[in-house]
């Protein structure tokens, strides 16, 4: 029952290839660690002032990534256009908000299958 | 001096024919037509000027134009050749394309078939001045109206006469506005314009997800060939309609469909040097080509007429103009025409039935040609 | 002069054409009309509740594809969002809009024809 | 009339199987799941409407089939056989994907690691049941619930079953919710589901632009096979991190992302024809793959109480199960499976890092095996 | 020494090739002269009215092509939507705003390896 | 045990050689350049990430690197190798660039022509280091200061040497900011740096439309070889121009040219393996290549000064140092340069005339040297 598994050496390749795996992703966190202890290490070293700078978008509070204090309506500025940019792209805009029936409906038509002066409205 | 005399040689002005400079007037034209009376400008604009690009003269040998091995345009032109590009051009299209006025006017499908007899009437014409079945087939295809299934077809079957058919599609669906009025004056009497239709009925999401997929299924049992087509046209619009596949459906109909528009229409007019253009085959092709569009035309119209003797709701005849597809122009020139007559009579969202209609009849038509002559 | 369409059997070609256009499209418009059917029994048969849901982007009255009722300020923000989306992406807005002349237009020069840190302001 | 017979020979309904039919209704099922139960919607729907698709009849001889030389959908097929798509895939995935869970949290590296005994196992699995070591091998990678990496490497090792590897591993990565969570219940009590685990520490902007290169660089090195898969992945992520390249990588994680996968996933659907499908071999895969995720998932979850023996602060073995990658399935069904013994215990952010791990463990796992195999 | 440049008639190709880059481009220079001799002509000749119209995007005022008057607060909608475009495509957005941890935060995480129900949000 | 083994000979490790250090450090330099110093980010990151990945050893036969057969970067280095993606490039380019400048100070075209003579003058003392005619045009092209030209250049004539051609092209480029400064001030009195000039005159829209027609058309005749790049370059731009076809725009100088950017620069990186790029013919191109951009910056200055002589209205010469091209980086140079002599006298629209005029001398460069060694 198992002579394909010896004849091609299964076990063989099943064990070093999870080696190999196992081996390829401890050296990549050994790596990682490197990181985290050097990280540790210069964050004691530099001063408050530096450490601000890479608090990072886990961070529990607003946290920015520049060193420059933002104005704070070009701040709310940013803010609605994340927000809408969030409305455009990551929600399905397009199928929940329907346009009024009535003659404006007709630019709505401009939808069509051949792509010349067509315009995507729904 | 040597080299100098070989570099003027190579020079375009050395090797310029009046053919060239005819051609690049013909693009010139085309640009004029896009940008000025902005007719069809997504496709003429690229077209225009890729005949003039196609028509710089240059020596033999360096590897430039579309027909020469190697050359990048020759590249680009290989998705033409191959037939890759209509397909995925499809795909963006059902994307875009709002089919829910034919789901509630499932009738207007037949003025779709009807209009597709200017393809057939045309290949008996194609056949007529001497060309093949091949040829004909792809020359008739012009009267359906649609640049990518005709850029298809005639890749599949008769790819020697891929430019100036594909010229000839482009150019009458931008004169859709100026060839169908016309017609559609002789045929019909001002009683029959002023017929107004019921609002269609309302659509649910449920009908809109399932039509795509009945409709590639059943146009591709009955004619295998329309498979690609109609199957990358209704993938593109059950992206849209299934509501979960928004990013797929955007980027399919956006940046997808552009680039393959701006490569396929450049390499298309880049394709049309002046010394394999320039011939009467051209010149009747083109002729056959806006016949293809009359006959349509008409069919549309006198068909439409013909259901209502045996319809209680009458239709507006004139819609049956926009079963040629031209999609959305015919369906606006209907619309344009009729209040001309009645100026509350919006018949715009009753002609789509028949335009979208017509881009499922013409790609069933393409099926059937690639079955019996490939 | 016609015997190139009788050589090739044009006649028979074009008609059977024709036959498996209509055919085709008569066979999609009654699977449609089967739908419409379907879709007026339904109709017929479920509470108004849930014919409310079914209502559709052609619908006269504003119309919401969700059960939920959305916020009216939600309502709000989503039709500028729309507004802008229009703007942004269905006008020519880069040609419309001009930019004034002065120490501003530096940057509105940072177009170049080389992609390096050229960004595409006019 | 004999051209009619002709034609109507050539319709759907005249060559249609049984077994079209049967894998029509999977292409059905498949969109159904999509839609109404969204899994996997992105992928689903276009694999579904290709089996659909695949499986319409049409005469040989008529290139439209993915198996069809010089066919649209052959070229488009093209990019799935060559293993084109799938690391232009996994360069939009980089440019999505937020690697700092695992940057905060290294040990979590070895559960994407343990969970890689499901490839192993199933690699014997198959060989046990007769499959050549190639075969074996890209069978086995359907445990490492990543799409692109199956498919990858089916194409490299066993084209002839491209088709029915990526459809199990797409469908098993959709019922993940369905397949883990007894898994789950089985291995863990009580207590060891409500360990509550500490919030990551923060990540600096430098650890995340060093992250990709030393990843790509380390995996390259001990599994040069994975190469073309972990170089593009950590290429995208690193266009994302570097925070100097945001338009690069905004177009690589949008509509390249969103095409190819339209491509691959329709391509993938339409190589599904009845009669290379229908075998029992491909019922062999589709059990094998189910054995792979859960020993996947069993590894995952043992190895995680293997860990807490040793480590001083205990970690939830929950977060082992989303080690089999199926990014962020698995992880989401970790949150949810968690949440529902202790309300107030958050595991998803901790589940991400094995998670993501998992995404690099089995491409080592497809290098090794290309370095062997191939 | 120079025996290659002399056996591969490297000056008469250096010299030509300037020659040709000289002449194509005093070519193209002459026709944009050409250019604005005409446009200074017209200039001249057309009304005011018409004039205006051609001011372009270098203008020292705020230009528009269209002929039209455009309604003011239509002009502010777009200015608004303009700014909010340069924001939305021209800054690094993503990486400058970062979201709130907490219960929000785990919406943030839908962002996987996978391109299943993810989206992009961070 | 055998198979371990197998493996273990197959990792990165066993065959890394001094030369591929060598060249990874160089990979992490451009990475640093680019992220820390933001040099061309665009292009420097995803070289140096490739150069990173292309100097993984690995066992041959394996189809990993761009030099093997069927592998997958193989397939995206044909996009270079072939000269595809260089005009696809130049046609996104064009649909982001205002030529305005340009069309208002025609003069300054003759700039944009002096400034090639680095192209030609490095063409001559490569034919002095002994390299071939067709290798020492692609090297002096180097000196054109345009990425894409120089690669298309190399592709056609020596594709031996793209590699570094690329990468020395790329680097010069990066570097714009250290090599003109020196220079601008050793050729520049303080007088000649205070020199204002007048503000450009207002372009129109028809000026702007009839631009990129004449321009190709001129360019094409004059230098067929010039065709492909140019006839892209200037399509791009009379899409952007059109007002009629602005989606096409958009999609061109988005996630095409972004795409075709980041495929071209890590393909070009993987080809820098350390056996075929450290040799001494690169060292050659490097040096020569430093040189091209020096004589061009020189050859641009001096002109100006030369056409100050018989100019009325003088044109201040440090503008002539933007003739190189390296759009919009030696422009910006430029303006800096001034600046710091006089802080209201900004230059920088008067040196993005010369500068986007270099771009089409050098494409006429290239066309001639296409056009006498093809
Ligand atoms: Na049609
Ligand atoms: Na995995
Ligand atoms: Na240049």
């Amino acid at each position: 029952m198992f002579e394909n598994i010896i004849a091609n050496n299964g076990l063989g390749t099943a064990l070093s290839g999870m080696l190999i795996v196992f081996g390829g992703l401890i050296l990549i966190a050994a790596a990682i660690h490197f990181f985290n202890v050097i990280a540790e290490n210069l964050k004691n070293n530099t001063s408050k002032n530096k450490a601000a700078n890479t608090v990072d978008d886990q961070s529990p509070q607003l946290a920015f990534l520049g060193d420059d204090k933002i104005p704070e309506d070009e701040l709310v500025a940013i803010a609605v256009a994340v927000e809408l940019y969030r409305k455009l792209h990551f929600e399905p805009l397009q199928s929940e908000i329907t346009f009024l029936h009535g003659e404006l409906t007709n630019s709505g038509w401009k939808t069509g299958t051949k792509y010349g002066q067509r315009q995507k409205v729904r | 001096m040597d080299v100098i005399f070989k570099i003027v040689a190579t020079t375009g002005f050395a090797n310029m024919s009046w053919g060239n400079l005819v051609m690049m007037g013909i693009g010139g034209l085309a640009i004029f037509l896009a940008i000025v009376k902005k007719y069809e400008p997504l496709l003429l604009l690229p077209i225009g000027f890729g005949v003039i690009m196609g028509n710089i003269p240059y020596t033999a040998g360096l590897p430039l134009g579309v027909y020469d091995e190697g050359s990048v345009f020759s590249m680009i032109y290989k998705g033409v050749t191959s037939g890759l590009f209509p397909p995925l051009i499809f795909l963006g299209i059902g994307s875009l394309t709002d089919f829910s006025s034919l789901i509630s006017s499932p009738k207007s499908v037949l003025l779709g078939a009807a209009a597709q007899i200017g393809i057939f009437g045309t290949y008996l014409g194609a056949l007529l001045l001497g060309f093949t079945n091949a040829e004909s087939a792809s020359i008739g295809i012009i009267g359906g109206a649609d640049g990518p299934t005709s850029i298809f077809l005639s890749s599949q079957l008769a790819p020697q006469l891929l430019g100036p058919i594909a010229i000839a599609a482009y150019s009458y669906m931008a004169l859709v506005p100026v060839i169908q009025p016309p017609l559609m004056k002789l045929l019909t009497n001002d009683k029959e314009r002023k017929i107004r239709m019921q609002p269609p009925r309302l659509v649910t999401k449920r009908e809109k997800i399932l039509f795509p997929i009945i409709v590639a299924v059943l146009a591709s049992l009955i004619a295998p060939g329309a498979l690609s087509l109609v199957g990358m046209l209704m993938l593109g619009n059950l992206l849209k309609e299934s509501g979960v596949t928004e990013r797929l459906a955007k980027s399919a109909g956006s940046v997808l469909l552009d680039v393959c528009t701006i490569l396929l229409s450049f390499a298309v007019g880049m394709s049309t040097q002046a010394d394999v253009f320039l011939t009467t085959k051209s010149l009747g092709i083109f002729a056959l080509g806006l016949l293809s569009f009359m006959i349509a035309t008409i069919g549309g119209l006198l068909f439409a007429k013909l259901m209502n003797i045996f319809l209680k709701q009458k239709i507006n005849p004139l819609i049956g103009a926009a079963g040629v597809s031209a999609v959305p122009d015919s369906a606006r020139v209907v619309q344009h025409f009729a209040l001309h007559y009645d100026k509350d009579n919006h018949l715009l969202m009753h002609a789509m039935a028949p335009n979208v209609a017509g881009v499922i009849g013409s790609a069933v038509a393409a099926g059937v040609f690639m079955a019996i002559f490939r």
